[in-house]
């Protein structure tokens, strides 16, 4: 067979993605294109999209503002009763959060202070869409990184092979 | 699979490879060769005497065949006295020990210039160091000896104010031209991390009436 | 191969005899254009001083630093884990495997090895760094040189890799996976079969490309013979990656070092090139990501079971010492060179980044072109501004 | 004569004229624009374009003009103001004249006059000063470059374009290019006349020499240097901006149009349709409805012949300036004329 000129080969090759687009969705066609925001795509369960904040466990012990790489993270706290763990038991002396604030403007998503977290109190969520038009409202406080704890999922099951894991 | 390695690179268990390359190097530079760290098939770091740093490129490139240029660089083996800023400002300050200690293959003097250079035949590295004396550092170039040098001097020049004699242009590559200070020396302050405070201070505040310390 | 050292030759003849018409012959002054800080061709900011005679370079500069982040002073304030979240970020596009070299470096000092399995897994995020990296550079070759489809491919097909290293990372772009000892964590369910699918899609863009670009005669005759770059050049510039290998010379880090990772358990092969030139260049770079989907088909069918962290104090202190690993990172050799004073930090990192001496041989290999053939050689060289000026 | 002449006064006449030949050439371009630009382009990468201003983005046309007409008219300072400001009309301008000797149907047209392949070639060249005037005016080095190298590209390439049209002219025996148009329709090959005669069949040759110059008349890739993105930014129109931007965006795109409406005039059989489908035997047995036909017609020939240099366009990376100049000159010129020569020896024998 004589060989087909490159450039023939390249028009076919723009030819053949067009009909592809134009092929509708249920033949295995269409753009390879989301229209956001009609529609989304959802981010697999690890990505780190935002981070959330289970209040209850914070001790305010430090770990993460100290590990953060671009120091964004801003705690201050004071020290409070909580009733007893047992019945009958004194109360117990516990850190409860002033403040607990992200500046996502500084943030850089590596994860470190959500891994050190030795309380289980920082989660990842994979939810994006929380840009602010100024730069100040990046900044989420406690309140706000708290509700973003809805949007937690769970750990995904793991590939075979792997060990079970112990802890988060 | 993978095409085998060469046999050279296939070394013995004393490293025959690499001692080879020690003993070529002691025998052009003679005393020029200051210090020698060897880990068997692992590494070679090489220290030689200042005036014979392009000599000692020579004879790397044409006599142990490391044609291969990889890097050029300085260090300064000063301690910070800076730290890394993350101190309490409430506590006194624990004073920082500035003693200088050299690395790998010893050294004289805070800066100390080190290049790496490669041979792509039999597979191996050669880390080489210099002491570039402290009143006023500067060494021969390598331009004339590895071509790649040149930006890499100039970079070197610039981040620590190493002077490179008979490099063709050595201005400032990333800096501007009338910046002062070589930024990657260490009494160079890094002003990103003390124009704030470090937020990892505890700030807890205890309970009215309490004055007991931590506990759990 | 003399053909084209004569071609060079006659274009160092002509840049010498536009430089002498400049002066004498029409008393003309020659006009300096800069080719960025902000300009299309140099993703990024690079700028590019030249002096033309027409459209011919007489002299060419270029002007690093309008991105330098001043990594390596970063590195002495920030402990290990901290680093590796900072060194993603060199190589933007090939993000994780950035991060190897470095924890090797250190996993070297502490003198611990990532169990097997990690070792594994690294090798194939490596790889899928390297596909995510080199896809974008087979589609912007086309933007370079004026066609605008290709990039649409490559964004296209880029996006399912790097949807592949978000859902095992958690992170497109900065993944901050690998950790010293092992990785954070293990695959997620389903990730095999799915990198399957997008390995095989991958394989069909390199088709298209070869077939919408490489095949096309007007891309060939911009890229043949111009830029020609000798193998000793290459190596006295410490060229590395694919432009050392289009010059001819068989080394490929993967290949001739030995490090904790799988390469050497798979078949696969080092592609090299006689003609030290831009299309040499740019079809190694097709080939290398062909064989790097390879690697990833066949590592994935013999990732072995076990644990993924070895045992790691949890507060890292890496031991006083040197060291040096480089690995063949997308762009070329890239390495760390650690020097650890046994504290929770480095005490002097020196990032090695390939593109840093992959542009360094631009004043060399840019005398005597035209201002298009500035454009493709520079595409060719393919840099990434993060990896020069880090 | 032509129909319209008959029934109107002068100045409703004039007017009419004035309104077609502006739809006539904002028509085209934006059919270019949003067929091809918008949607065959996106659909080529894989993705769907704008679907959000109109149903499929049909609007978005509208949209982009609008957001250009808000634009400031900015001028650089060191620029030579009045030819910064005049050379994107000067480019439409040519565009305008262009459109002026197409014929759209047995009376639909603007102007028949007998040199009209003539015209048409001299004035095409007019955008190439309008083109150099912007690289000029703009004080702006990589408009001098863009500017310099769009005028020895479309000079190169007028020569191929005026050899490959001669060919035609030969055939046809005239210069008047409604006459080329009917004696297609009207003409056989070989005593069949199912398809009528037209050129692209006796004239591939001369049609393919035509729209290779034609692409790179219209600097569309893989002649685009002057434009050359990734090298001179935007080339000569790099310092625009707003609606000055917009004319030259306008002029690009409708020359295109007019380009292709040339070549199908010239090549495919122009408005008509073969004459023995309905048994029409010369001019004068036309039915009236294909002065409404014609253009319809003619579109529609022209939308395929501006697909194919926009597909073109979209899949070809872009020449060197040099190796442009040796395609022109040693390729296309001896072609061309090979093919004129052929031309005539074949007139003569048959």
């Amino acid at each position: 067979m004589p060989k087909v000129p490159g450039m023939i080969k390249g028009l076919g090759v723009t030819a053949r993605t067009m009909a592809e687009t134009i092929k509708p969705k249920k033949l295995g066609g269409g753009a390879h294109t989301v229209q956001y925001p009609h529609e989304k795509e959802s981010p697999p369960i690890r990505a780190r999209g935002v981070i959330a904040l289970r209040e209850d466990n914070c001790t305010a012990c430090m770990l993460c503002a100290r590990s953060c790489p671009d120091w964004c993270i801003f705690i201050e706290a004071h020290k409070d009763l909580a009733p007893p763990r047992r019945a009958g038991g004194a109360p117990r002396k516990v850190n409860k959060l002033d403040r607990f604030d992200i500046d996502y403007a500084l943030c850089m998503y590596c994860g470190i202070c959500v891994e050190v977290c030795p309380f289980d109190a920082l989660f990842w969520s994979p939810e994006y869409e929380y840009s602010e038009p100024k730069i100040a409202d990046l900044l989420h406080d406690k309140t706000k990184l708290g509700e973003w704890m809805e949007t937690v999922p769970e750990a995904p099951a793991l590939e075979a092979g792997a060990e079970k894991k112990k802890g988060k | 699979m993978v095409a085998p390695l060469s046999d050279d690179t296939l070394a013995l268990p004393g490293d025959g490879l690499r001692e080879g390359v020690v003993n070529a190097l002691r025998t052009a530079l003679g005393d020029a060769l200051l210090d020698v760290v060897l880990k068997p098939n692992d590494d070679l770091w090489v220290r030689v005497r200042t005036d014979a740093w392009r000599q000692a490129g020579l004879v790397l490139r044409d006599t142990v065949g490391c044609d291969y240029f990889c890097f050029l660089s300085a260090i300064d083996w000063m301690p910070s006295p800076y730290g890394k800023s993350e101190e309490d400002p409430t506590q006194p300050k624990e004073p920082i020990d500035l003693t200088v200690q050299q690395g790998y293959a010893g050294g004289d003097t805070r800066l100390q210039v080190f290049a790496r250079v490669t041979n792509l035949a039999k597979h191996f590295g050669v880390t080489i160091k210099a002491d570039v004396a402290d009143a006023h550092p500067s060494i021969e170039s390598w331009v004339t000896v590895y071509a790649g040098a040149n930006w890499h001097e100039r970079e070197c020049h610039e981040m620590f104010g190493i002077g490179f004699d008979g490099h063709p242009d050595l201005r400032n590559m990333y800096l501007p031209t009338d910046f002062e200070g070589h930024p990657l020396r260490k009494d160079f302050p890094l002003l990103a991390r003390m124009v704030k405070p470090w937020p990892g201070i505890a700030d807890v505040e205890p309970l009215p009436g309490d004055d007991s310390e931590d506990e759990g | 191969m003399t053909d084209l050292a004569d071609r060079q030759k006659l274009s160092y003849i002509a840049a010498q005899a536009a430089d002498a018409r400049l002066n004498v012959e029409l008393e003309t002054e020659g006009m300096t254009l800069n080719i960025g800080p902000q300009h299309p061709a140099t993703h990024g900011t690079l700028r590019i001083i030249v002096r033309l005679d027409g459209e011919q370079v007489v002299w060419a500069e270029p002007s690093a630093g309008y991105m330098h982040r001043g990594y390596e002073k970063l590195t002495e304030v920030r402990t290990f884990p901290q680093v590796t979240a900072l060194i993603n970020r060199i190589d933007w596009l090939g993000s994780f495997a950035n991060e190897v070299p470095f924890i090797l470096a250190a996993e070297k000092l502490m003198d611990i090895e990532a169990p097997p399995r990690a070792q594994h897994i690294r090798t194939i995020l490596f790889e899928l760094s390297r596909i995510a990296n080199v896809s974008l550079f087979l589609g912007d070759l086309g933007v370079q040189l004026g066609a605008v489809t290709p990039v649409f491919f490559a964004f296209r097909d880029r996006e399912y890799v790097l949807n592949l290293i978000e859902s095992a990372t958690g992170g497109r772009f900065h993944p901050n996976f690998d950790r010293i000892g092992g990785l954070k964590d293990d695959l997620p369910a389903g990730w095999i079969a799915e990198t399957k699918q997008v390995m095989k899609r991958l394989r069909a863009f390199c088709d298209e490309i070869e077939d919408l670009l490489f095949g096309n005669e007007i891309f060939q005759s911009r890229l043949r013979g111009i830029g020609v770059i000798p193998a000793d050049v290459a190596k006295q510039y410490g060229l590395s990656g694919a432009n050392l290998r289009a010059s001819g010379v068989d080394w490929d880090l993967r290949r001739d070092q030995s490090l904790p990772l799988a390469w050497d358990k798979v078949d696969w092969k080092v592609w090299t090139h006689p003609d030290g030139d831009s299309f040499a260049r740019c079809w190694i770079r097709l080939q290398e990501t062909r064989e790097s989907t390879k690697i990833v088909d066949q590592l994935l069918d013999t990732i072995p079971a076990g644990p993924i962290m070895a045992k790691v104090p949890r507060i890292i202190k890496v031991p006083e010492g040197e060291a040096w690993v480089s690995t063949e990172n997308p762009l070329g050799e890239m390495g760390y060179y650690v020097v650890s004073k046994g504290d929770l930090g480095p005490f002097r990192v020196k990032i090695r980044s390939a593109s840093f001496n992959n542009i360094s041989i631009v004043p060399w290999v840019l005398r005597g072109v035209y201002v298009p053939d500035v454009i493709s050689i520079l595409a060719s060289l393919y840099f990434i501004l993060g990896d020069i000026d880090r | 004569m032509s129909l319209l002449a008959a029934d109107l006064p002068y100045w409703a006449q004039s007017l009419l004229r004035v309104l077609g030949g502006t739809v006539a050439v904002l028509l085209p371009a934006g059919t270019i624009v949003y067929l091809f630009l918008f949607k065959m382009m996106s659909f080529m990468q894989s993705r769907l374009g704008p679907m959000e201003a109109g149903p499929y983005g049909s609007l978005q046309l509208f949209a982009e003009v609008g957001k250009w007409l808000q634009k400031e008219d900015i001028a650089p300072e060191n620029a030579d103001t009045r030819v910064f400001r005049m050379a994107p009309l000067v480019v439409l301008v040519s565009t305008f004249l262009l459109v002026a000797v197409v014929p759209f149907g047995p009376d639909a047209y603007f102007t028949d006059f007998d040199a009209g392949v003539f015209y048409m070639l001299a004035v095409s060249s007019i955008s190439t000063l309008g083109i150099l005037m912007a690289g000029w005016s703009s004080a702006n080095k990589y408009s001098l470059l863009g500017g310099l190298r769009a005028a020895g590209q479309l000079i190169a390439y007028e020569l191929p374009m005026v050899l490959s049209v001669i060919g035609v002219v030969i055939q046809a025996g005239t210069m008047n290019l409604q006459s080329i148009v009917i004696q297609q329709n009207d003409g056989e090959i070989f005593g069949f006349d199912g398809l009528g005669n037209p050129f692209l069949l006796t004239q591939f040759v001369g049609f393919l020499v035509f729209m290779i110059s034609v692409q790179a008349e219209l600097t569309q890739t893989p002649f685009d240097m002057p434009i050359a993105e990734s090298e001179l930014v935007s080339g000569y129109m790099t310092e625009y901006s707003g609606f000055r931007f917009l004319i030259f965006f306008i002029a690009e795109f409708a020359t295109a149009g007019v380009f292709s409406l040339i070549a199908s005039v010239l090549f495919l059989g122009g408005w008509g349709l073969p004459f023995s489908w309905f048994g029409w035997e010369s001019v004068d047995g036309i039915d009236n409805w294909m002065n409404v036909g014609g253009p319809l017609i003619l579109v529609t020939k022209m939308v395929v012949l501006s697909g194919i240099i926009m597909w073109v366009r979209f899949s070809f990376p872009r020449m060197r300036e040099d190796q442009l100049q040796r395609f022109a000159w040693k390729v296309l010129v001896p072609i061309s004329l090979v093919n004129i020569m052929i031309t005539a020896i074949l007139k003569v024998v048959f």
